[in-house]
C-alpha cells in the first residue's frame, strides 16, 4: 500500500497525463458514425507505432551486438507499424471521399 | 539549473508536445467523415516530427543517439516493406492487414521492455527491490505488447483464412489459467528484493513466452467473423504497451499516443459491439459467432423467382433499392452489382443501395467494397434514410445480405439480434433475395424475411446470379 | 527515495488527481439538459474533497498547514455569505451574481499572487534573474486576477444597472494605451537582473493597480446587453488566473481545473457570439448593442388590434404559439403569460411556446423567467421545431421580442442580424405582437415584420396588456 | 528564446497537463446546446473556485501578521466563489429539471 502511494506520488504529472489522455480518448471517438469505425481502427493502430520513438532510443544507446540487434529489429517492426498503419489508412480513407 | 539545459533537448519536448497534440487532432478529425483523411495525415505529420527529433536531438545522460546510420537502415527496411505490403494488398485484405500492422506494434514493445528489464538501475533495485514503477512498466509493457502481438498474428491468420476456428469450449478454463499464471508470476517478481538483476533476467523470458502463448489461446476460440472486434481490443492493447514505454523513457509523446489510443481503442471496442447489438464479453466468451448453414426447420413457403422475371420486374419499376450483405464480398459480385446499377440507370430506374453499418464482416465493409467498384458515393445512403421511403420503394434486391435485413430484429423480442438496426425491406412492395440456399448468416438465426409474401429468391452464388441477370435486362 | 514520502503527501495527490476527473466529468454532464444537475453536484464534490483534503495532508518543506482554526473560520465566512447571497437573489438577477462571484475568485488568485511575489527564492532570482517560471506565473496570475476582478465588479454593475452604457468612442485608444503599459511594464519586471526583492515590490503594486484599472476601462464602453459574453470571456480569465498558482505550487489540481474553466470558458464564449451571429471582437469592440427606442423611418401601414378583438382571436383558435423575448422579463410579466395561456388551455386551446436560444438577454434567459412562472416544461419548444409547424399556427402572440422574430434575418442579406436563426412568426396566419411602442431590439434595426399584412400591434406595457386581455378572455 | 526552450523543458509535465486540459475544456464543451450556456458559465465559475486551495496553502504558511490577513481575505473570496458559484448553478438548474 504505501509503496503504490509513494509511486503515486513520484509519478504525480505522469499520472495526470494518462487521466487526460484516457478522457481525451473517449471524448474524441465517442461520436464516430460506424461507417468509420474500421478506418479509425486503422488510423489508431498507427499511431501507437509511437513505440518506435522508444526503440531508437534503445538501439541508439545500445553497447552489446546482441542488443543492437534487438534494437535494430525493434526499429524495423516500429517502423512496419507506423509506415503501414497509416497508408493502409489513408487508403481505406480515399476509398471514402466523395466521387465527382 | 535553468541555463545548462541544452537546446535540442527543449525543442526536443516541444516537438513532443506538438506531436501529441496532431494525434489528438488527427484521432478526433478521423472520426468525421469529411475531415478524417486529413486527420490521417495530421497524426503521419506528428509521427514523423517525433522520428526525426528524437534522433536528432535525444540525450541520455549527456549522450546523443547512437548508431544512426543502422538506425536509418531499419527505418528505411521498414517503411520499404510496410509501404509496399499497404499498396499491393487488395482492399479486401485491409482487416488483416491492420491486425498484421498491430503485432509489429506489439513485438517492438515487447523487445523494448525484454532488453530494458537487465539494464534497469541496481541502485534503485537495492533501495526498493523490484516493486518500483521502472519494474511495473517494463512488465507491463512485456506482457501486453507479447500478448498483443501474438492475438494479432491469429487474427491475421484468421482473417486471412489460414487459421480455422476450432470449437474448442475447454479454452474458456485454460485462458483463465494462463492470465492466472501471468499474473502470479509477475506478482512474484515484483516482489523479488536484494537481488542481482542477472539472476533474474531469465524471469522475463519466461514471462515472454507465457504471454505469447496465451496470446494464442486468447485469439484461438473466438469465431473468425468476430475478429474486427478483437483487432481493435488487440490495438487498444498495443496502445497501452507503447505508453508503458513512455513511462520508462520519461517520453510524454510515447505515454500520451499510447494511453489516447488505448482508451480510444476501448471505446471504440465498444461501439463496434454496440452496432452489432451484442456484449464485448459475448464476443470475447462466443455465444454465436461463425455463421454456416443451416437446417430448414420452418415450415413456410418459400417463392422462387426466375431469373428472366426479375429481370422484368427490375426493369420496369421507378424505384429500387440494392441491399449488399456479405455474400456480394464473398463471391467478390461488386463489379457486376455495379454494372446492373448502371443498366438499370440508363433505363430510368431510381437505383439506390441501402449501406448497413454493420453488413459485411468489418465496419464499412460495404463502402469499401462498392467504392472498389467505383459505385459514386451519392448512391449509397444509410440504412436509416432508405427506411423512411420503404414504403415507397418498388423492388429491393437483397444481395448476400441476411441479418441485416431480418425482421427478428424488430418484432421477435426472444431473438438473439432484437433491437439491432436493419434495413426494413419487408416494407417495399416487392423484395427479390439473391443467395446460393438457405444458409443462415452470422448470427445464425432464422429469417423469416424469406417466407415473406412479397419475398421471392434467386438461389444461386451472387455472382452467376447477377451474370444472368444483367444479360437477362440487357435482352430486354 | 521512494521509501520518505510521508503517507499524506500521496493520498493528496489521489485526491487531487480524483477532484480532477470529477471536475472534468461534471463539466461534460453539465453540457446536457437531463444530466447538467448531477454534473455540477459531481465538481462541487470533487472541490470539497480538494479542499478538506489540502488542510488535512499539505505539506510545504514538511511543515504541515497552520492557522487552520482562522482557516476554517474564514471559510465558514465565506460559505455563511456565499451561500446567502446565493440562495436568496431572485432568479432574474442571477447573471450579476455570476459575475460578482467570478470577481471574486480573481481578487483571490490576485491576492494570492500579490502575496507571493516578495517570497520569491531569492537563489533563483540570483541565478536566472527575474526571468523564470516562478515570477511569470506570478505575475500572470496578479494581472489576470484583477482585471478578472475589476472587469466582474463592472459587469456585475451594469447589470444591476448601477453602472450605465457611456458612448465613449476615445475608450478604445486609451484601453489599447493601458494594454501596451502593463505588458511594457511586465516585461520590463522579467528583465530585471541582480535585483533585491525588496527593491522591486512596490512593483507588484503598480503592476495590481495598472490592472485593475483596465479592467474598469476594458469593460466600460461595452454595452449591458453584452455583459453575459463579457461575463463569460471573464470566467475563463480567472479560470487562467487560478492555474497560474497551479504552476506555483506545483499543484495539478488547480492546474487542470484552472486551464480546464479557461479552455471551455473561451469556448463558450464563442459559441454564445455565434448563437447572437456576431464575433467576441465585434461584441468587444461594440458595434451595436444597448437598443434603444428607434425612430420610425419605414412608411408603411401599421395596423393596431383592439384588447377585445385579440382576445376574441384567441380564444376561437386550435393553435396557438407565444413568442415571449426580452419585454416579457422587463415587464416581470411571466406569472400573467401563464395565466393567459391557462386560461386559453381550458378553453381548448393548445398554446406552445416557442423558446428562442437568445431571446431576453442571456442565454436560456426565457426558460428561467416561465420556469419561475411554473409553465409546464413540455409546453417550451426550441424555435427550430415550432417553425416547421408555423403555416399550421392560428394565432402566434409576441410579448415583447423583436429581434428573435425579424424576417430581415432570412430574407435581408444586408442585415447585421441576417444569418441568425429565427422564430419564422410571418408564416403563421395571424401575428399580434405586443410592445410598448415602435421600439427597436437589442440589434437596434427596423423589423419589417410588425408592417406585415397579418400582424397586428398590441401597443402598451407586456404586463398591463396582458391584464387587460385576460380580463377580456375570462368575460368572454 | 534560450530561456523560454528551458522553461519548456523544465517544466515539460505541466505544459503537457496544460495542453490536454485545453483540449479537453473544448471537446467537452463544444456541443453544449444554447439554453444551458448559463448554466455552463456559472459552473465553470464555481470550478476555477480552486484557486481557494492556493489561498489555504498561502494563508496555512502565512508567517507574518499582513500576510496572514490577506491570506485570510484570499480564502472568504476563494469560499466566497466556490460556495456562490455551486449553488447558483444549482439553482438556475433546478429550473430546467422537468416538472411533473
Ligand atoms: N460489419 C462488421 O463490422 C461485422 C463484424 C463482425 C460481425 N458482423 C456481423 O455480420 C453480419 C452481417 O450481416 P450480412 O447481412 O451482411 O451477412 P450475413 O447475415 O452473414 O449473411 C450473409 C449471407 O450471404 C449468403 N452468401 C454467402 N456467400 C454467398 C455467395 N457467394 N453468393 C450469394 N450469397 C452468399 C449466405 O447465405 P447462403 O449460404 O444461403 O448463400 C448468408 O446468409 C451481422 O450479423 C453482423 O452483426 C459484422
Ligand atoms: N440571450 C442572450 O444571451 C443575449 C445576450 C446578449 C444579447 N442578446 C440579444 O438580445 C436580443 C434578444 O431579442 P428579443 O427579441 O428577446 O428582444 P429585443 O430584440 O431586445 O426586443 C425587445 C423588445 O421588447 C420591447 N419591450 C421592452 N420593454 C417592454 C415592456 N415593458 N413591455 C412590452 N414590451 C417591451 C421593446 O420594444 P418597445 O420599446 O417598443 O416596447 C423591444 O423592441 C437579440 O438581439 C440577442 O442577440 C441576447
Amino acid at each position: 500500500m504505501q509503496e503504490i502511494l509513494s509511486f503515486i506520488y513520484v509519478h504525480k504529472e505522469a499520472i495526470f497525463i494518462i487521466a487526460l489522455s484516457i478522457l481525451l480518448g473517449i471524448e474524441v471517438i465517442s461520436h464516430v458514425p460506424a461507417i468509420l469505425h474500421t478506418p479509425l481502427m486503422s488510423g489508431a493502430n498507427a499511431i501507437h507505432g509511437v513505440v518506435i520513438i522508444g526503440a531508437i532510443i534503445v538501439m541508439g544507446h545500445a553497447d552489446t551486438t546482441a542488443s543492437l540487434t534487438l534494437g535494430f529489429l525493434a526499429v524495423v517492426l516500429g517502423t512496419l507499424n507506423v509506415v503501414g498503419g497509416f497508408v493502409v489508412t489513408d487508403r481505406m480513407l480515399e476509398m471514402f471521399k466523395k466521387k465527382k | 539549473m535553468l541555463q545548462n539545459i541544452p537546446t535540442g533537448l527543449s525543442v526536443l519536448e516541444l516537438i513532443y508536445l506538438i506531436a501529441s497534440v496532431l494525434f489528438i487532432l488527427g484521432l478526433k478529425k478521423l472520426s468525421h467523415p469529411e475531415t478524417a483523411r486529413r486527420g490521417n495525415i495530421l497524426s503521419a505529420a506528428g509521427m514523423i516530427m517525433a522520428i526525426i527529433c528524437t534522433i536528432l536531438f535525444h540525450k541520455k545522460d549527456g549522450q546523443p543517439i547512437g548508431h544512426i546510420g543502422l538506425i536509418l537502415l531499419a527505418i528505411s527496411i521498414g517503411t520499404f516493406i510496410g509501404w509496399t505490403i499497404a499498396v499491393k494488398v487488395k482492399m479486401t485484405a485491409m482487416p488483416q492487414l491492420v491486425s498484421f500492422f498491430n503485432g509489429m506494434g506489439g513485438a517492438a514493445a515487447a523487445l523494448i521492455s525484454l532488453m530494458e528489464f537487465p539494464r534497469m538501475n541496481p541502485d534503485l533495485i537495492a533501495r526498493t527491490g523490484m516493486m518500483n514503477g521502472h519494474a511495473i512498466a517494463i512488465l507491463l509493457g512485456l506482457i501486453i505488447g507479447s500478448v498483443s502481438f501474438a492475438g494479432s498474428m491469429i487474427a491475421f491468420g484468421k482473417l486471412a483464412e489460414k487459421i480455422g476456428d476450432p470449437k474448442l469450449k475447454f479454452m474458456r478454463v485454460v485462458n483463465l489459467t494462463f492470465m492466472a499464471g501471468i499474473l502470479a508470476f509477475t506478482v512474484f517478481i515484483l516482489t523479488q528484493k536484494n537481488i542481482h538483476l542477472e539472476n533474474i533476467s531469465w524471469m522475463a523470458y519466461v514471462l515472454l513466452g507465457l504471454s505469447l502463448i496465451y496470446g494464442v489461446t486468447f485469439v484461438i476460440p473466438i469465431g473468425g467473423a468476430d475478429m474486427p472486434v478483437v483487432i481493435s481490443l488487440l490495438n487498444s492493447f498495443t496502445g497501452v504497451a507503447a505508453a508503458m514505454g513512455g513511462f520508462l523513457y520519461d517520453n510524454q509523446v510515447m505515454l500520451t499516443g499510447g494511453i489516447l489510443v488505448g482508451s480510444a481503442g476501448t471505446i471504440l471496442t465498444i461501439l463496434m459491439c454496440k452496432a452489432m447489438n451484442r456484449s464485448l464479453l459475448n464476443v470475447l466468451v462466443g455465444a454465436f459467432g461463425g455463421g454456416g448453414a443451416g437446417l430448414d426447420k420452418v415450415a413456410g413457403n418459400i417463392k422462387e423467382i426466375s431469373v428472366s422475371d426479375a429481370a422484368v420486374l427490375l426493369s420496369y419499376s421507378q424505384k429500387v433499392v440494392i441491399v449488399p450483405g456479405y455474400g456480394l464480398a464473398v463471391a467478390q459480385a461488386q463489379h457486376l452489382c455495379h454494372e446492373m446499377e448502371k443498366m438499370l440507370d440508363e433505363k430510368g430506374v431510381n437505383v439506390r443501395y441501402a449501406i448497413h453499418p454493420v453488413a459485411g464482416r468489418m465496419p464499412g465493409h460495404m463502402n469499401v467494397l462498392l467504392a472498389e467498384a467505383d459505385v459514386p458515393y451519392d448512391r449509397l445512403s444509410e440504412s436509416d434514410e432508405i427506411n423512411e421511403d420503404m414504403p415507397n420503394v418498388d423492388v429491393v434486391v437483397v444481395i448476400g445480405a441476411n441479418d441485416v435485413v431480418n425482421p427478428a430484429a424488430v418484432d421477435d423480442p426472444s431473438s438473439p439480434i432484437y433491437g439491432m438496426p436493419v434495413v426494413r425491406v419487408w416494407e417495399a412492395k416487392n423484395v427479390i433475395v439473391m443467395k446460393r440456399g438457405m444458409g443462415k448468416g452470422y448470427a445464425a438465426i432464422e429469417n423469416f424475411l424469406f417466407y415473406n409474401d412479397n419475398t421471392r429468391m434467386l438461389f444461386g452464388n451472387a455472382k452467376e446470379s447477377l451474370q444472368k441477370l444483367i444479360s437477362e435486362i440487357k435482352s430486354l
